[in-house]
């Protein structure tokens, strides 16, 4: 084997996108395998466990690790895989603070396991069938990874160094980043691999927003027709965007689509649902509780809205009461 | 942490008895035994008292010798002594904003009776100020300047009196009053209690002095309608309501008066309280200040329908005073200081229908009759009934709306002495029977219960016991006729019936009319009672908690003459010291933006009350202008990317303290 | 400090009592809350009060911070809608408040346990009936304590960090 | 189960009594006002005024099962004609929400009954019935019928407004004045509106019950009023029974009708002379006939 530093890439509760964002890196991603050796990457190499297990620890230089880590074996990877690693990096939004896979957090286990096995509709499954942990069969116990109580985030479950955020990270910030691991210049352990402002900074929108908003009305985009060139917010539209790390280069915005916060809240934010919820909720145009509230029936899923991808890390971490 | 940030982090816990106040509840000792284990804390201790010299000495000397660089204390209520431990600290060499305090007596051993919870949440509270200490930061206090020119809203004794001295000062007044002269109700008072005195003789000359005076500006039938800025420079805004009288050609000659088509008198004469008629162009009384004439527009036949024989101009041909046209006018001023002294509004006893006040002619209120037995009043003194009689007994009922329940619950404080005046007063201008209906007699002042034993040496009926009911259905031939009080007597346990040819109601005093919203155009706060809120009961009747404002007279609550020129005298002392020192402290605890970190996603600037907050459109960033910022934090909450801070009041300081509360959760 | 100190009192479910974090603004519920003091009006010691200058400085993150922390209720005390001392600050927290309660019902923390009050400098007897009833709604809710579901969430993961630990060491010997 | 009906209505011993002809003219204005009431199963003495005196835990028992079995019912209103049945429940309500030591013997004693835990049953009274759920207004537009040219003076009695003022002012009392105007009575200023009609005194210390009796009625007369209206039953049986006796004694040429408010506008509404129990009066008898038997011309469509 050469003496290149070696890279890891492995995947947990995700779903794929990720690991397609490392495809996304084109004619650069020859660069890259130039410069490292890719160890372990399951989604395009062959190497098992057992293989990871036999490397002495730390010898690989960073794992990427996308995914939020909801089952037993995640988190056995996990713990492999920070062993075996320098460097530990979450990658994108579901490793880095829960993901869309963190809106589970909502349900209980077994809501989640009735529905999927017995109720969804297009489910046949009369004698309710289950999967379960351990199941003999022959003489012989078959195990399946534990299904756990809640989702968590990469950090919630073993230390991580730094961050990648962004469902998915792009192209260009996984470059820096690996030019970065590659030249040894890396910021303070714990560092969010992405600038630390808000999306409106840089925001291709941000002349048309008014400095005295005043929300009257939330509108839902699928059913509103949205001038491409105003600011969301002031349009009425729910936009994640002063709430949401900046990085993204405004993709979703010159997609016509408001931010929907995958970048995570920026370093002084420590919940990034309270703090959109506290900048809209302050504009809301109106002073009586009915007025109010008549508004606020404009966002009808405010979780699913602002916690769309942070639901693991936020302060509540998961419904209370499932 | 943060150690880089403020260096080795040694701070000092100072658990304080306050006598036996705290350390009868709260096991002090236990608190500063268990604050020594806290992380960061070099030196705990409890002490008598902390707020005495040697207590304050003993932070210094910690400071000094054991080099403590963040200091608790917890005592009594920040408002009460946050400023004396900055003090001793700021004395010591350390940077006064180092100082939290913990509140344990207020909160905590006033509050709750059982020791072990009660210390459990001293314990919990020193905790979280530990927590929240090791974040402060140093801090430079804000000075303002103030602006010498001071404003008194109201034009009453109180009014009158904190205009005058403020501008004996030698500085500049403004004095708004809503009505057409000054004078407040003191004018319209016969005489004062107990000496007797005539009020009129004792306020005219101050009347004339206010007119005179060469700093005061006085802007009668004026209105406060919009005040912004804060302390040291109040921009007001004042409403001159057209009075149709051009007030600097006007000298009072009264012709036009006389002119007026209106030959006799015909409209309800508001300072007689209706007891006589006026015409549409009158004026209040003859010592008015200013003394000129106005019009009342709904009145006046010319103003209402614009088809007058417009007489009145005629009679004023040569100076041209009238002027039909005048619109209203909008001053703006800039002032360091307002005091407000607007007064207060007597009950309605309509409210009380067994008093039959409205129903019963006979039935009057305590000012409708010092009207009555006022020489140049409605009856020029005489006491006579409004169906024509002179009376031959009369009854005064206290506390009719004062100390009740099912009205206001507070003692108006003057009635008892004003019904003991009137009973006199009236005694001696009729000779009838006077009857004196009570609950307590409260005569305390100097000369006051002296003056009771007068009137009860001349003959006045007490009868203690509250009237339940004024009716005019007689029971025997000898009530034909009169209004008969119908009352227990508690004195003789024996229900009376006592008829009588006329009754006064006491009536209790009420904030004015327009109190709540006066209170939030100057941005004060009420007691329950409706009054304007000072800043302490007792060592600070006439500040209140907004800085730069204070409150006079009967505004603040029901008083005396003499306490009302006590109180307006001073409101001014405290405006003269304020512009005198020409810079007021202010907390440092504004909100600042981070450049680097703000987004500019201006979700802020609109947040902002007093327009603090402006986007530079050349940055793209957030400012705060901390001239304008008075650090309420609303901001700070709502910057969706955590871009704002406030000193004293950081995230980090309050999340530190949340979680030092909930330690043991 | 990233030590917590050590408990000296664990409370157990069957002495639980609820614990309360309030925030009130300097002016109006602060200064009546002192009022309440100097009146002797006594009242339930499960309160903790935070001062802050507005009810508008009360970022929704507090709150969580504090169900998150361990408190079983957060109230919050401004000043009569049109008394705000800072004009308005007293209307963001309304709106907030509104917000923030539909956020937590949905995430399963009953609504009641969050409280928003209009408490005047001079009404210190609200204050005292406010923490009563708030004490006493909260105590019917029963607690929240989310500290300690949290502590119970990550135990799973204690147990598997071991069970990995074990397994490696075994390997290892293999 | 059967639909609950809005009003429940709570009779009391008087109603079935001295006071039938209450009961009877109330029953048929609220038909005629198609507003149905269905009296509550199974109740029991209010306990009255003597009882409350006695113990007030006691007496709130006493209510508090009438108030249960009200509840258990599902109405929400519970109409209490009788001024001292309407007092006696309200109070006890009242007592059981301010003294929790009542409040727990009350609980225990129900929960013993096996009856529901006391709850949201309105106590009513008729008066403020007509006045607030009926209103003027349509007073006014129901009234097929006018009294005309007979002033009459409206008379509360003690209870009925005091301590609790939720029936009407307990000052200065207005709402009968307004609802027998809207009838088309002509009202006379009556100022002893809530004076005391002598009450249980009448049967104890009688001549003291009676000199009570007669200041009212004197004074209803020296205003010209031609009869009392009430709403208490035991106002308008010491009113109406004394009479011969106040005559005898002063001489004074009193016969005055005594009647109940429901029986002037169940009138009002169309109800005939019997099914107001008019037949049951005492005094006045003459007047009445003259003015509630219906006679053609004597009758003024509205």
């Amino acid at each position: 084997m050469s003496d290149k530093p070696k890279i890891a890439f492995y995947w947990c509760a995700s779903c794929g996108g990720c690991e397609e964002s490392i495809v996304d890196l084109a004619e650069d991603i020859l660069e890259v395998a130039q410069a490292v050796d890719i160890v372990f990457w399951p989604v395009a190499m062959d190497v098992k466990r057992r293989d990871v297990e036999a490397m002495p620890d730390g010898s690989i230089l960073a794992t990427m690790v996308n995914g939020s880590i909801r089952t037993s074996e995640q988190e056995e990877m996990a713990y492999l895989l920070r062993r075996k690693s320098q460097i530990l990096i979450a990658y994108g939004s579901c490793a880095h603070t829960g993901g869309v896979p963190s809106l589970a957090n909502q349900f209980s286990r077994e809501q989640i396991l009735r529905y999927v096995y017995e109720e969804a509709p297009t489910v046949v499954n009369e004698e309710k069938v289950r999967p379960q942990p351990r199941h003999g069969h022959n003489g012989t116990a078959v195990t399946l990874p534990e299904f756990r109580a809640l989702v968590r985030s990469l950090d919630q479950v073993v230390e991580v160094d730094y961050y990648l955020p962004g469902c998915p990270p792009t192209p260009k910030l996984l470059k820096q980043a690996v030019l970065a691991l590659l030249s040894g210049e890396l910021p303070p352990k714990g560092t969010v691999l992405a600038p630390d402002t808000a999306q409106c900074d840089g925001c291709p929108r941000r002349d048309t927003k008014p400095t005295d908003l005043k929300i009257n009305e939330f509108k839902r985009p699928h059913w509103t027709q949205i001038d491409p060139n105003t600011c969301f917010l002031a349009q009425g539209i729910v936009c994640m965007g002063p709430a949401t790390r900046s990085g993204c280069e405004a993709q979703c915005i010159k997609g016509n689509m408001p931010c929907t916060g995958c970048f995570g809240p920026t370093s002084r934010v420590r919940d990034q649902g309270a703090k959109i919820l506290s900048a809209l909720a302050s504009s809301v145009n109106a002073r009586e509780p009915e007025d109010i509230e008549k508004i606020l029936d404009g966002i009808p899923d405010p979780v699913g809205t602002f916690y769309r991808y942070s639901l693991a890390k936020s302060l509540l971490r998961a419904k209370v009461t499932r | 942490m943060s150690e880089k940030k403020n260096g080795q982090v040694r701070i000092g816990v100072y658990i304080c008895h306050c006598g036996a106040n705290i350390a009868d509840t709260v096991d002090v000792k236990a608190v500063a035994e268990y604050a020594a284990t806290l992380p960061g804390v070099v030196i705990a201790r409890d002490y008598k008292y902390m707020c005495s010299d040697p207590g304050q000495e003993l932070i210094q000397q910690d400071i000094e010798e054991h080099q403590i660089n963040r200091v608790v204390v917890a005592a009594c209520s920040p408002s009460l002594h946050e400023h004396t431990f900055r003090g001793a600290a700021e004395r010591a060499g350390l940077n006064p904003f180092f100082v939290q305090m913990v509140n344990i007596r207020e909160h905590d051993s006033w509050v709750h009776t059982e020791r072990e919870a009660a210390t459990v949440k001293a314990k919990d509270l020193v905790r979280a100020a530990v927590q929240r200490v090791y974040f402060h930061k140093p801090l430079e206090k804000r000075r303002v300047p103030i602006h010498p020119e001071v404003l008194v809203v109201g034009g009453g004794i109180a009014g009158i009196h904190a205009a005058l001295t403020v501008a004996n000062s030698g500085k500049k007044v403004y004095l708004v009053e809503r009505e057409a002269t000054i004078g407040g109700h003191m004018a319209q008072y016969d005489k004062t209690f107990p000496t007797l005195d005539c009020a009129a003789c004792i306020l005219t000359p101050k009347m004339s002095a206010v007119k005179a005076h060469p700093n005061i500006v006085l802007w009668t039938y004026s209105e406060v309608v919009s005040v912004d800025g804060s302390v040291g420079d109040y921009k007001v805004v004042v409403k001159r309501k057209p009075r149709y009288i051009r007030e600097d050609l006007c000298v009072g000659c009264l012709q036009c008066i006389d002119a007026c088509v209106f030959k006799e008198p015909k409209f309800d004469d508001e300072f007689n309280l209706g007891l006589s008629k006026r015409k549409p162009i009158y004026i209040p009384f003859p010592q008015a200040t200013p003394k000129v004439v106005v019009i009342d527009p709904e009145a006046c036949i010319q103003l209402r329908t614009g088809k007058c024989k417009r007489s009145c101009l005629e009679a004023c041909v040569e100076r041209g005073a009238i002027d039909f046209e005048q619109k209203e006018t909008y001053e703006e001023i800039h002032v360091g200081s307002i005091i407000i002294a607007t007064g207060f509004k007597t009950f309605d006893p309509r409210r009380l229908p067994q008093y039959g006040y409205g129903r019963y002619p006979n039935v009057y209120t305590t000012l409708e009759v010092e009207r009555l037995v006022n020489a140049s009043g409605p009856t020029s003194g005489q006491v006579i009934t409004r169906d024509g009689r002179v009376p031959k007994s009369v009854g005064i009922i206290l506390c009719v709306g004062s100390r009740d329940e099912n009205t206001n619950r507070w003692c108006s404080r003057v009635c008892c002495m004003t019904s003991l005046k009137l009973a006199h007063l009236i005694k001696e201008h009729t000779g009838a029977e006077v009857y004196i209906f009570y609950i307590d007699m409260r005569a305390a002042g100097k000369g006051y219960e002296e003056f009771y034993q007068r009137v009860l040496n001349e003959g006045v009926h007490f009868v203690r016991g509250r009237v339940a009911e004024i009716t005019d259905w007689a029971l025997d031939p000898s009530e034909e006729g009169k209004l008969v009080a119908r009352v227990e007597d508690t004195n003789t346990g024996f229900v009376r019936r006592i008829p009588l040819d006329m009754v006064v109601l006491a009536v209790g005093l009420e904030p004015q009319f327009d109190a709540h919203e006066v209170q939030r155009m100057f941005g004060i706060s009420c007691s329950l009672d409706g009054f304007f809120l000072e800043k302490h009961p007792k060592l600070a009747p006439a500040p209140t908690y907004t800085d730069g404002i204070f409150i006079a007279g009967l505004c603040h609550g029901p008083k005396d003459i003499p306490d009302t020129v006590m109180q307006a005298g001073y409101a001014a002392a405290e405006a003269i010291a304020l512009a005198d020192t020409g810079y007021f402290e202010l907390e440092p605890n504004t909100a600042y933006v981070v450049e680097e970190e703000c987004s500019g996603c201006k979700s802020c600037v609109p947040l902002c009350p007093y327009q603090a907050i402006t986007f530079k459109e050349d940055k793209q960033k957030a400012f705060i202008n901390e001239v304008l910022c008075k650090g309420c934090g609303t901001c700070v909450a709502a910057c969706p990317s955590g871009s704002i801070r406030q000193n004293l009041f950081e995230d980090e300081e309050i999340f530190s303290e949340i979680e030092g509360v909930l330690a043991y959760a | 400090m990233e030590e917590k100190p050590v408990t000296d009192k664990l409370v157990t479910g069957a002495d639980w009592e609820p614990l309360i974090v309030a925030f009130f603004c300097n002016w109006c519920t602060y200064t009546a809350a002192d009022l309440a003091g100097v009146s002797r009006m006594g009242y339930d010691p499960n309160v903790r009060v935070i001062r802050v200058m507005c009810s508008g400085r009360v970022d929704p993150q507090f709150v969580l911070d504090a169900f998150a922390h361990g408190a079983d209720g957060v109230l919050i005390g401004g000043c009569h809608p049109g008394d705000c001392h800072y004009v308005e600050g007293n209307y963001k927290t309304l709106r907030r408040y509104h917000l923030l309660r539909r956020v937590l019902a949905d995430l399963g923390i009953e609504p009641e346990r969050l409280r928003l009050e209009w408490i005047a400098a001079s009404e210190g007897e609200k204050v005292a009936k406010t923490i009563n009833e708030m004490v006493e709604q909260v105590r019917a809710l029963g607690p929240l304590r989310l500290s300690r579901r949290f502590r119970e969430w990550d135990a799973e993961l204690a147990s598997l960090e071991a069970e990995v630990k074990r397994g490696e060491e075994v390997a290892a010997h293999v | 189960m059967e639909p609950s009906a809005r009003y429940l209505y709570y009779p009391g011993c008087s109603l079935k009594g001295t006071g039938i002809a209450y009961e009877e003219s109330l029953l048929t204005t609220f038909r005629l006002l198609e507003m149905p009431v269905k009296e509550l199963p199974d109740w029991n003495c209010c306990g009255a005024t003597t009882y409350m005196s006695v113990s007030e835990t006691s007496a709130t028992l006493l209510a508090a099962r009438n108030l249960a079995l009200a509840r258990q019912t599902g109405s929400k209103d519970l109409i209490a004609p009788c001024n001292a049945c309407y007092l006696t429940l309200r109070k006890s309500q009242r007592l059981v929400a301010d003294y929790p030591q009542i409040a727990q013997e009350t609980e225990r004693f129900l929960e013993q009954a096996g009856l529901p835990r006391l709850d949201s049953v309105r106590v009513r009274h008729p008066l403020e019935v007509l006045y607030n759920d009926v209103g003027i207004q349509r007073l006014r537009e129901l009234t097929v019928r006018r009294l005309q040219g007979v002033r009459m003076a409206s008379y509360y009695g003690c209870q009925a407004v005091r301590p609790y003022g939720e029936v009407d002012d307990p000052h200065e009392p207005t709402r009968m004045d307004e609802i027998l105007r809207a009838v088309g009575v002509e009202v006379v200023g009556y100022n002893l509106k809530t004076k005391c009609c002598g009450g249980p005194l009448t049967g104890t210390i009688h001549d003291v019950g009676v000199r009570l009796n007669y200041i009212l009625l004197k004074e209803a007369m020296r205003l010209g009023a031609q009869a009392m209206v009430t709403i208490c039953p035991l106002c308008q049986f010491n009113l109406d029974a004394y009479q011969a006796e106040i005559r005898k004694q002063t001489g004074e040429p009193i016969d005055m009708p005594i009647l109940y408010l429901t029986q002037v506008v169940g009138w009002a509404l169309g109800g005939d002379y019997r099914e107001l129990g008019l037949h049951r009066a005492i005094s006045g008898r003459k007047l009445l006939e003259q003015w509630f038997t219906v006679r053609k011309e004597a009758e003024t469509y509205v």
